[in-house]
């Protein structure tokens, strides 16, 4: 980190840090489902992969290959990592496109091509300190590691659970066996009525860090209101990946850096947790003058 | 004079094939290497590649200046493909002489650092930069970059701009570092291109770069791409990659090629080969299969042992005897 | 004018979208036609299409003599594509007007008589023969020949010769039918080909062609093919012929397009549309799918109305708005 | 037909006519995997079809779709007809590339693409003609409706079947329900050691005709032994395909008409049964400079 005093004093108006890198290199392996059961409107898979189980750390993901031997999908799906242990894996998958399809479609006894664990962790904050994690969608299940890390360190966990409909809500129960869970529906179909966010502010003055995990557009109201509140937040982002190991440079967002400066980082190995107010979220799908190596793109200062 | 010719084509054979090849002068144990852009600068390819047991890596194409790259959207998948619009992203040469080449060097692993640029002076620049690096085994020259002094036109689509790039680079390199040059498909006739490149000094062509693509988002109904156009690579332009590299083998028996464009196997990399390949790179498929470098490697020499080559050496051109 | 921008964008709606188009200046029912050479002349796709519902049959390239075509192997399957190498298999022109094009106009089908030669009087000579044919609603011309007049260069890699070929063409075709140019991707500047064949007369150009391939048998370790590179076609290419398309549709928005290069479903056909194609054709992907054409034609219906269309002409060239 | 006398002399000269179009059309359906058996080396899998078990005749095929929605293989499989009836089809896959392996990995329940029936029928000869019939490989299931219909026609018959190992013969119990079999296997495994060639020498004296279906090389022996003992023989020939239904003209072979000129035909529409006394079997693969046509691509006449 450089002393220049006026980066000290960006980087200062900031509240979270980087996530670390994960402690352990992922692996690839070929591995059994185990399980499979659907929940809601998604499928959960249980994949036997002790490997990545043992690795696995919450807010992580893995990198399925999809569509079998004759595939012309070349790559992979990044899923998030839902639950880890006992030698096994559980993820939560979306029948969105192609792909996600074919996931949801593996039965017990097939096996899959996985890679994992990928990206980084959700830091943990102080030991005790009160948390309010915040799922959209499939989104809630990639909470469920780290709510029970939370608890393991002595924090008082509340969790807020909204989808757009009852049946794309997920992990309730497993995360009610944890904390205490408010669901939210956009349709009113189960839980209060209204969005994730609407709850949040409610709840959001009793705890002293939030994480949260599902679309961008909650993720990004939830880092603004945890930032108002002056809390600390971090969020798991869901940006378009060719290869998840850090390869390509394809699943970039515009990130301010430990040393204030923004560059295009990586979601797969920098994230996909950043730290909430670090994402600039406002200008994803744009080149900002102040991008480092922006000038080089013939991008100028306004 | 092959192992076929002697009798033993379709046999298994015991004893191991000699992978060895060169990269114009410099020799490697391995004929499979990464491909620009494909593998980062290495590092991350750790956990699954043993990448001092691999050809080279060839490095993300450099430039002067560290790079934002462009706004994403940056990849759209398409059958047996992707289309990518990246924007050389990456650290600039400061960057790459302070970090990512030591860090190679330190490994073992040899680099083999492809340079880009937007005029002729940025590239000689590069190269001269480059001199002397450890671990630096050669240069491979992406001249499919807009040149700015001829309205954005390639430099790679013009065979007199292509090889003014390559002279400049040819003229400052260190010596000991083989200058290749990376052709792009897009071009009418692609042996005029190699040949004004090797005619202006360059030790081997690498080809190919992707085709230009575009993919229209049926959602939002314009281009997927924050660039509009971007690069089609993987399985898709494979066919493509194969005549490029079977045509200038063909016209220009001599100049070493580094094949690349959609190889995912062994057999794959074997086409390349018998099509007058020297080397191969792999591209996409690593973002299929993270340690798709080295199984391609396994996989090749397989493949020449069952057709009773010997050695690598011999089964370059093979398809044109 | 479009619903989407009255409002109605992403809801279904109830009432037809109008899929008519015109061929140059000739109304089509229907935007979606079969590809040259993927369809014969259309009796055989009888059992699994109306032929008189789609926009036209575009039939397989014809000649002035009967054409054995080359040896097999003509084909070799590719990642989401394939190879051919057919050579121009067919019956000549005599063989055309006394057999197919009768079949055709008898059933109300319309054609659209996809020509080729090797030298310019060639074309010529096949557009006078077509005049006034009954059925014939106008000529394709397929240009990725190889001219005898120039070292078997093909016609439509070079402006010049292809801009010769269209306007022999145009002189002497019957005026009621128009006269598309099919235009090959592997070229550098595939604008400037366009640019020179609509100035020579062309009322619309037909893209793309196939690109030229190539694949080795690890087996035989020899090309697959007879004919060493074939033509790869099929979604692995769809990417490239976008772009084309897209290109040309920006440089000169008021040329007709006759889009292909890999449609397989309603949504890639939009893609074209939206790129500036004011029809387009379905050709590898009715090997696949023998009734594709009519399936292509409704689930494009379907996806426009999806997103508000009121007609196909609305949404050719919406992507550039 | 022409009067020409030339013409005709060649016509005269040979035994066979061309096989008759089918007399229905082909459909296209998605049917159900009824049943699946693996049969030595081979699969064969039988279809809930009605519509296409009612039009088959024998020696026709059908064209499979392979790989599944998100597959890269986009070309139909060629697959022979063994039986067809009670609204089911039945086919023998041998697993040779990505395409038919995938075909042998259909579980029942599974649903395919197929296209079919497709080409010409085996033709009948007159009613009480003995009849030899001659499989190789997995193409012995080809001559199973072929073999029955010549015995509700009257016809006498001895099938010849063959292989390279016993477990790559097939159908020989179906077939011995229906005819006299002998079976002969290259390394001696089951049957004769020695090549059906050799079987067929020995009985050949004894028919009136001669059908075969199996691998090129065989073919053509059978055909030339046929056509030496002055028999008419058909042959199913199994040639590279990439539509199946006549439109792209990939799969053709230099075959002598009628007016005894030789064509390119396609042997899907035209095909895959034919005279063996039509198929110039030496020129496959090549261009003879009196193909029709032939002129016009610059070959001329020696
Ligand atoms: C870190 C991370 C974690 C994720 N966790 C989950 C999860 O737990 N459960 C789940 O159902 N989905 C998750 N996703 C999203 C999932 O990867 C996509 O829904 C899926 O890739 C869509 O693929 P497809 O073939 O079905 O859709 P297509 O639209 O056909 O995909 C085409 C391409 O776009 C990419 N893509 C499409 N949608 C998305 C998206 N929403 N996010 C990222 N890439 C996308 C695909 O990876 C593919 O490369 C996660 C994504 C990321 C990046
Ligand atoms: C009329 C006909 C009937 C057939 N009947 C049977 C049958 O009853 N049982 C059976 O197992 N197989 C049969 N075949 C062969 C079968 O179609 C091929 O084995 C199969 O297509 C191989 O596909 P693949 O993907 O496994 O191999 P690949 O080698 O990957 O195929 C690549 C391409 O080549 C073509 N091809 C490869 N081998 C052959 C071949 N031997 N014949 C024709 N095309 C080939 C494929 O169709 C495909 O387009 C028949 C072929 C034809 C033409
Ligand atoms: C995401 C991505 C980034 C790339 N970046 C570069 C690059 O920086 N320099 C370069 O010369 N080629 C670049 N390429 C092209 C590849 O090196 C290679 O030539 C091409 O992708 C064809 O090979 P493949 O099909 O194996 O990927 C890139 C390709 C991809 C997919
Ligand atoms: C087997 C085959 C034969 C073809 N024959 C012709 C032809 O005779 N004339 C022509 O202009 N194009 C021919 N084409 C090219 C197609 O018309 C089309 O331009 C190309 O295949 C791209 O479209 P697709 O990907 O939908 O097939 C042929 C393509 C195939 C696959
Ligand atoms: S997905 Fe490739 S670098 Fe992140
Ligand atoms: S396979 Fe297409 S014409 Fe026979």
């Amino acid at each position: 980190m450089t002393g220049d005093p006026a980066v000290m004093a960006i980087t200062a108006a900031l509240l979270t840090r980087p996530a670390p890198r994960a402690a352990h290199p992922p692996v690839q392996r070929v591995v059994e489902v185990a399980g499979r059961r659907p929940v809601g409107a998604y499928v959960e898979l249980t994949l036997a992969a002790p490997e990545i189980a043992e690795r696995a750390e919450p807010g992580q993901f893995v990198a399925f290959a999809v569509g079998g031997e004759t595939s012309g999908l070349l790559l992979r799906r990044s899923i998030a990592i839902a639950t880890a242990g006992d030698g096994e894996v559980s993820v939560v998958v979306s029948a969105a496109g192609p792909g996600s399809t074919w996931l949801t479609e593996r039965q017990v006894g097939d096996t899959v091509d996985v890679v994992g664990p990928l990206g980084r962790r959700y830091p943990m904050p102080p030991r005790g300190t009160p948390a309010l994690v915040v799922g959209g969608g499939y989104g809630s299940a990639a909470l469920l590691g780290l709510t029970a890390a939370l608890r393991d360190a002595g924090s008082p966990v509340l969790a807020v659970v909204g989808a757009a409909t009852a049946d794309r809500l997920c992990s309730v129960d497993e995360l009610g066996a944890l904390a205490e869970v408010v669901v939210t529906t956009d349709d009113g179909s189960a839980g209060r009525q209204g969005w994730v966010t609407d709850a949040v502010a409610t709840v959001i003055g009793q705890v002293g860090v939030v994480y949260a995990c599902g679309p961008m557009g909650m993720l990004r109201a939830v880092a603004d209101a945890a930032t108002a509140a002056g809390l600390p937040s971090y969020v798991a982002v869901e940006e378009s990946m060719a290869c998840g190991i850090g390869v390509c440079m394809t699943c970039v967002l515009p990130i301010v850096g430990e040393d204030g400066r923004t560059r295009f980082s990586r979601s797969c190995t920098e994230g996909p947790v950043f730290g909430g107010d670090r994402v600039r979220f406002a200008d994803v799908g744009a080149l900002p003058w102040d991008v480092v190596g922006a000038d080089a793109m013939g991008v100028v200062a306004p | 004079m092959t192992a076929t010719e002697t009798g033993v084509h379709g046999h298994k054979r015991r004893f191991e094939v000699d992978l060895r090849t060169a990269l114009g002068s410099v020799e490697v144990p391995s004929p499979v290497l990464t491909a620009s852009g494909c593998s980062a600068n290495g590092a991350e390819l750790e956990p699954f590649v043993d990448l001092t047991a691999i050809g080279a890596v060839v490095t993300k194409s450099v430039q002067l200046r560290p790079r934002s790259g462009r706004p994403t959207p940056r990849m759209a998948e398409t059958p047996s493909g992707m289309l990518n619009s990246i924007g050389l992203q990456g650290p600039g040469i400061d960057g790459l002489l302070s970090d990512d080449l030591p860090w190679l060097a330190e490994r073992g692993a040899r680099a083999f650092v492809s340079i880009a640029g937007t005029r002729v002076e940025d590239f000689a620049e590069l190269a001269q930069r480059l001199r002397g690096v450890p671990g630096v085994l050669g240069l491979e020259v992406n001249i499919s970059c807009p040149n700015v002094e001829s309205r954005g036109e390639v430099f790679a689509c013009d065979p007199v701009a292509a090889s003014d790039v390559v002279s400049a680079v040819r003229a400052v390199a260190d010596p000991a570092q083989p200058v290749y040059a990376k052709l792009s498909p897009d071009v009418t006739d692609i042996v005029s291109v190699a040949r004004a490149v090797t005619d202006a000094g360059a030790d081997g062509l690498s080809m190919i770069n992707t085709l230009l693509g575009l993919v229209i988002d049926p959602d939002t109904m314009r281009p997927v791409l924050g660039g509009v156009t971007g690069g089609l690579s993987g399985p898709a332009i494979r066919p493509v990659a194969l005549r490029c590299v079977w045509q200038v083998h063909q016209a220009l028996p001599e100049a070493p090629i580094l094949g690349m464009g959609g190889i995912r196997s062994g057999l794959d990399a074997l086409q390349f080969v018998l099509a007058g390949a020297s080397a191969v790179s792999v591209g996409t498929a690593v973002f299929n299969d993270p340690s798709a470098v080295a199984r391609v490697h396994d996989e090749l020499a397989a493949a020449l042992a069952q057709r009773g080559f010997a050695s690598l050496r011999e089964a370059v051109g093979y398809a044109h005897r």
